[in-house]
């Protein structure tokens, strides 16, 4: 449910609309639903609408914690 | 795909794997219910189940809007379509969402109803624009998460004057459902167990925040990760379910840290509270009819209300008894417990609505899992 | 007082269709002479009979039929005409046959651009004679404005089968190799691309293409090993598989990492909420070879040019359900059903 | 739970097709196997290819293609599905071909009766086998609602040729006599009868047939002082001596009074304001045939049911205009021109 | 086809043809008009000049109400036409009458207008019973044959009430077309040669009766024989009218007395008056503004008027200079004599409306005619 | 120009409608113009409207007139 793709801000236009991309897939969307958004910002885009900018620093931070667990994981504890 | 690829990594799933089956105690069973299809969707796209120890079993809750969509609707929305001077914007989703007696948005356009499907309330401003002699409907569902670009659709055409706009509002509310799961004793007890925790939903927490959760959890005493839908985040997700049943502790975590916090998106919300406002109580397919769980538009935007300037009746249709959607989307049963699965009840021809959506429980059941007969655990 | 000549001209530059042009009257000899003729000319058109005759040798023909009814007409990668010609001879070639002759009919809305109709048929002429075949006959129709979609072509292709060949959806054994020719989804996309939604752009460019130099250079190589060739178009991988193992009673398992998608097509596909193995093509093959010759076949497509990105993407397998079996680069298996309906975009 | 079969059922009696039976997927399969499959059944198409393969024998062969956009789609005599059977077997026959294989393309408007369809696709089957002729391939395009006119069929027609006859519409030659297999006009007014004017009814039905049998007793009467055969369908007798007078480059005279009309047919004609020369037939045809031959081939088709009104209207003379012209029974002369445009009813 | 059948008997028409060469003396030229298109088809679809003397010589009047139509009349339809509230609905002749530039009816439904082709205007009232909503507009044309049949339509919508039709209305006068020929002397004379008399209107006549046609024979000296269509009645026709100038008598002979009488058909003509008046003048292609020529909706009924209800512009067009239709139309030349007949003119592309119809001049010349060179004879 | 077909009444119809009948071919016309009609009339028919009646007298009458200068004109007279 609620089919949601994060796509790269790379311009941003007049009345709260810009153009995200996606490997190589361009899109027009709504950006009036998310404060302060600049190019080069990663935003979860919904039925043309960014409903949310990606935080890098969390992304990163969960992706670190995966990776740990993920090795962790692989010598059984139990 | 930045920041979805990365969340696919078959190395880390094993890892992960091996971390929950040493974690998830072999003498207890956990039953987790993911709320989201997006969830569902994950677990059985990249089959996740396979990775899964035998002793933690995800049931599927009723988190797709087309799902819950009870029939009623879709004959409203037919019956509108079918009215001359109405055009009706539908996202694709909704095409296939059976009505009563085989009614749907589809077999309504090859009958000739003007029914056009967008992509976004973008494409419905941008065609009210063009054919300003018609009557242009949004048929708007969705959860929180599809409820925003309903409400600045709506203040758009206000600015705009597109007087031939109108929305057919079927929005519903994530925490009134979960609410209404938790409250009801049969619910919370599926076959006489309880549910252990919920993988809450990852793109409604981007507008509401992980906030409204917080009562449920005091209430009911069940712990709630929300997740992200990419497998990893599911992964980690049960992960952390499995700890906090383990630690004894409930309470609502945040996995997607990335997209949601504890807030969710103001602008958003102002957004919607501007437009929208609580119906007292709105019918869900499979939970009934389910208190302040539905929005409808605010008095001052009559106007672009739907059912009020069509002046559209309200139906009750009985759902198809030998559907076991109402109990799968409890989480009391699973599609391959239903006899007409697979057999009447196809993708093709869908009885209940659990079966329309590629999200639905029955669809996804049906495209990714249908041989696994061997991986039907019934409830003990 | 000088006498109207029977090939009048036609106003191509500005004129546009009617219904004088379909009725059998002088105009619509005009626009077949002016137009298709000039875009198609063979010498079997030039005798302008309602029929064609050509020589054939003894031995076994294919005959195939296919619809377009395509929008937008006109599309990154191709247009109607091209796709029209190029996707009657796949079916032809995937039969293990060389093609010899196509037929086309044309359906055609009252006010249409004789411009676009020229560009349309010019494509025709140019894809056909690329495969070295030859439109030989011909129909026109035009119906009133809003009883069409601007065009429809509906081609024949003929074709000779090579000696000893018998391509067949019901030849796939146990244990043969699954083989595309290339990344798959680029011509369902860049149809979307330009249809779906005015909003999207996409860097991607239809495959449409011929594939009978290809089939010849894999038969050369694979022989009778070559069980079932099927270009998938309509349903995408997903269902030119799943008609093969139902055809031939068996399953697939495909490794999911080993079929080429381009990034643009999965991004697509992920905005849209599709699969890229429903999505159609228009210029790829699926083979199904014996394990022996797989190698040799391989490496065949991918010294052509419209085989460099070929890939085994799996194997045939045992399975009474008959399903199309992918274990996913995630490390999960699942099953690859044949599209429900018809594929639309999704909001969930 | 049991697996859903792949031939699923097709509710053929209250359904309707939509988008879903031209997408590819399993309703598509439903439809093709249910409905199309039943009504043709043969070999080649139980084994659902894209393409299906036959034996020739070395020799000259013929193609041709004709699409199918009639209005009303049920009309007396006939429905469009057995018109596209005939209409592409005539044009076969008229090369003086053995029809062997058809294709058939079919493009239909989403919301269409299941049991509209099935109708059609049994007159294409019951057609197809009393002309001894197979539907091995073929196609299923389903358009938006409003985006096609019910159903278009596209057919195309392979048949083999009989050795040393050479039919071809510059073969006329100066002397050569002009023979009709029958009345001018009955499918037209049939067709007009039901579309033009709710008031008007008619007493006529079409003459929709396939003429391989009655064409193999001319040639069998004729051989190759048959030199030209035409079935005049769109655009009647006129368009088709007119077509002929310019391919041959010579002329026509005709003797109004030899040419069959039936009463009625002539009567809607002159309260339409058209002439029945113009109007299109589906079940008749002309031959150009060396006078020498004229009487035996005249002789052999009025001795079959569908050439017992057949008559030897006109001879083909020298003309430099290539003017088609006619003796009037009135004792005046003139010249029968190409239809111009569509034949419109006319007030005045 | 009884009382058709009976007047195209060969035998009896080469006895007339010889009564015709004998009566008409060979040292005078006989110069006749026929004013009616339906008498130009009957004169050539059954090669009457074939039979005729030498120095009897037809000439054709301008007796075809879609080609004397001017292209403005075609325009205002047109623009009428392209309104998307508008259904126009037309007699199948007129779809392809050339308006200015290329424009016609058939073009502007290739591009999208709702026109509707209708035998008669009782589809015209169908229709607009089927479509309430829609504005069904009829495009009236025709002389007093075809007039009285618009006049039971307006009276029938005025009493079913059916709000959604009105006519867009092009009736002409034949008598003021003829005096307007014969009043002016350029038209009279025609290369300097009179014209000796007219064959008359035979379903004209049959509304209008004989008696309009008496003040013309009184005014200008010249007999008139009211013909039906069929070949022998006209080459009756002739023959009196060979009569009439040999005995030096002018008068209004009806030789269509089976469907003709003096006083003409009284209900039509009421019908007529009751929703029609005479128009200042109208224009005609070929010959002009003709004053007291055309008819328009009385005020009473200009709730059905088009051009009231949309405010239509009258229009001007220049005729293409190179068309020689006016001329053709006056007698005063014939198609052959025209530079574009057959080459830039054909029947499929129109440039004047002798042309269009196939009873027009033109497009009669080019069916049945136009190889017939050696028959072209040009006035000395 | 005002093409038009006799034709025989062979049912007269409520609301000024009537049935003619044409070599086997009907056709239901208005008969609003025409007074005094009754089955086995014949009529001028136009645009679907009976326009006059055709008076057989006056038919006979003119074709005899028509046999007889067409005999006449069989001996050619000067
Ligand atoms: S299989 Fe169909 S009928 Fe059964 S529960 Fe699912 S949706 Fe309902
Ligand atoms: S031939 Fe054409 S251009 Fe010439 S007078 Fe006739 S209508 Fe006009
Ligand atoms: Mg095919
Ligand atoms: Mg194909
Ligand atoms: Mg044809
Ligand atoms: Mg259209
Ligand atoms: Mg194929
Ligand atoms: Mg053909
Ligand atoms: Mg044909
Ligand atoms: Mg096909
Ligand atoms: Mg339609
Ligand atoms: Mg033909």
């Amino acid at each position: 449910m609620c089919l949601s793709v994060p796509a790269k801000i790379s311009k941003i236009l007049p009345d709260d609309m810009a153009i995200v991309s996606i490997d190589g897939v361009s899109l027009e969307i709504s950006i009036a639903l998310v404060e302060e958004l600049d190019v080069g910002d990663n935003v979860l885009v919904h039925v043309g609408y960014a409903l949310s900018k990606i935080d890098p620093t969390e992304a990163k931070r969960t992706l670190e914690l995966l990776q740990e667990l993920g090795s962790a994981g692989r010598e059984p504890r139990s | 795909m930045k920041y979805a690829d990365e969340f696919r990594d078959k190395t880390i799933a094993q890892g992960l794997a091996r971390a929950i089956g040493a974690e998830a105690g072999p003498r207890r069973a956990y039953r987790f219910m993911e709320f989201c299809g997006g969830h569902t969707h994950a677990i059985s796209r990249y089959g996740l189940e396979d990775l899964l120890p035998a002793n933690v079993r995800m049931i599927h809750g009723p988190g797709c809007p087309v799902c819950v969509l009870p029939a009623s609707r879709i004959d409203m929305a037919v019956r509108l379509a079918e009215r001359p001077e109405v055009t009706l914007c539908v996202y694709g989703d909704l095409m296939r969402a059976p009505g009563s007696q085989g009614q749907s948005l589809m077999r309504a356009k090859a009958l000739g109803a003007d029914i056009r499907m967008v992509y976004s309330t973008l494409d419905a401003i941008r065609l009210a624009e063009q054919v300003p002699t018609r009557e242009v409907v949004f048929f708007a569902i969705g959860f929180e998460t599809t409820t925003p670009p309903t409400a600045v659709m709506v203040r758009i055409a206000e600015k705009k004057r597109l007087r031939g706009l109108s929305v057919f509002c079927n929005h519903v509310l994530t925490p009134s459902a979960m609410h209404s799961i938790l409250e009801n004793p049969k619910m919370r007890n599926i076959g006489g167990v309880a549910i252990d925790g919920f993988v809450g939903p990852a793109h409604v927490s981007t507008i509401i925040g992980t906030q409204p959760y917080e009562p449920l959890v005091e209430q009911f005493g069940k712990p709630i990760v929300i997740a992200g839908f990419e497998p990893l985040d599911v992964m980690q997700a049960i992960l952390m379910l499995v700890r906090q049943v383990n630690e004894g502790r409930y309470e609502v975590e945040n996995q997607y840290s990335r997209a949601v916090t504890r807030q969710g998106n103001r602008r958003a919300k102002d957004e919607v509270s501007q437009v929208f406002e609580l119906r007292e109580q709105f019918e869900w397919r499979g939970l009934g009819l389910v208190p302040n769980s539905g929005l409808k538009l605010k008095r001052a935007y009559a106007g672009f209300d739907a059912e009020a300037r069509f002046a559209m009746h309200e139906l009750r249709v009985a759902d198809n008894p030998a559907c076991e959607c109402c109990a799968i989307l409890r989480g009391a049963k699973r599609p391959v417990d239903c006899k007409l699965f697979g057999t009447v009840c196809t993708p093709e021809t869908p009885v209940g609505s659990c079966m329309v959506s590629s999200e639905g429980a029955c669809a996804a059941y049906w495209t990714y899992g249908r041989v696994r007969d061997d991986q039907v655990r019934r409830l003990s | 007082m000088s006498v109207k000549d029977y090939h009048g001209k036609l106003d191509v530059e500005n004129g546009r269709v009617d219904l004088s042009h379909g009725s059998g009257g002088r105009a619509m000899a005009q626009l077949i002479s002016g137009l298709f003729h000039q875009a198609f000319g063979n010498e079997w058109l030039a005798r302008c009979n309602d029929q064609s005759a050509f020589e054939v040798a003894a031995g076994r023909m294919v005959m195939t039929t296919d619809g377009y009814v395509v929008s937008p007409l006109f599309f990154p990668g191709g247009n109607i005409g091209s796709l029209a010609v190029h996707g009657t001879i796949n079916d032809v070639v995937m039969a293990g046959a060389r093609p010899l002759y196509l037929s086309a009919s044309f359906i055609i809305e009252e006010g249409f651009r004789f411009s676009d109709l020229r560009t349309i048929a010019q494509s025709m002429g140019a894809a056909a004679r690329g495969a070295g075949v030859y439109i030989i006959t011909g129909d026109t129709k035009v119906v009133e404005r809003g009883k069409a979609d601007g065009l429809f072509i509906s081609t024949t292709g003929i074709g000779v089968l090579a000696d000893g060949l018998d391509l067949s959806a019901d030849k796939a054994r146990i244990g043969d190799r699954v083989l595309v020719s290339g990344s798959l989804g680029d011509h369902g996309v860049a149809i979307m691309s330009t249809r779906q939604n005015a909003a999207l752009q996409v860097e991607i460019v239809s495959d449409s293409a011929s594939l009978h130099d290809l089939v010849a250079v894999m038969v050369a190589a694979g022989g009778r090993g070559i069980h079932v060739m099927r270009d998938p178009t309509r349903g995408g991988l997903a269902a030119t598989l799943n008609e093969i193992a139902h055809q031939s009673g068996l399953g697939f398992r495909l490794q999911e990492a080993a079929i080429p998608v381009k990034p643009a097509v999965a991004a697509t596909c992920e905005l849209l909420g599709l699969d890229p193995i429903h999505v159609a093509n228009e210029g790829k093959l699926v083979a199904i070879v014996a394990p022996g010759v797989a190698d040799a076949v391989l490496a065949a497509m991918k010294g052509h040019p419209l085989g460099c990105d070929a890939a085994d993407i799996g194997e045939a397998v045992a399975d009474d359900h008959k399903f199309v079996q992918v274990a996913t680069s995630f490390g999960g298996g699942r099953i690859v059903d044949w599209l429900s309906g018809e594929q639309l975009p999704r909001i969930c």
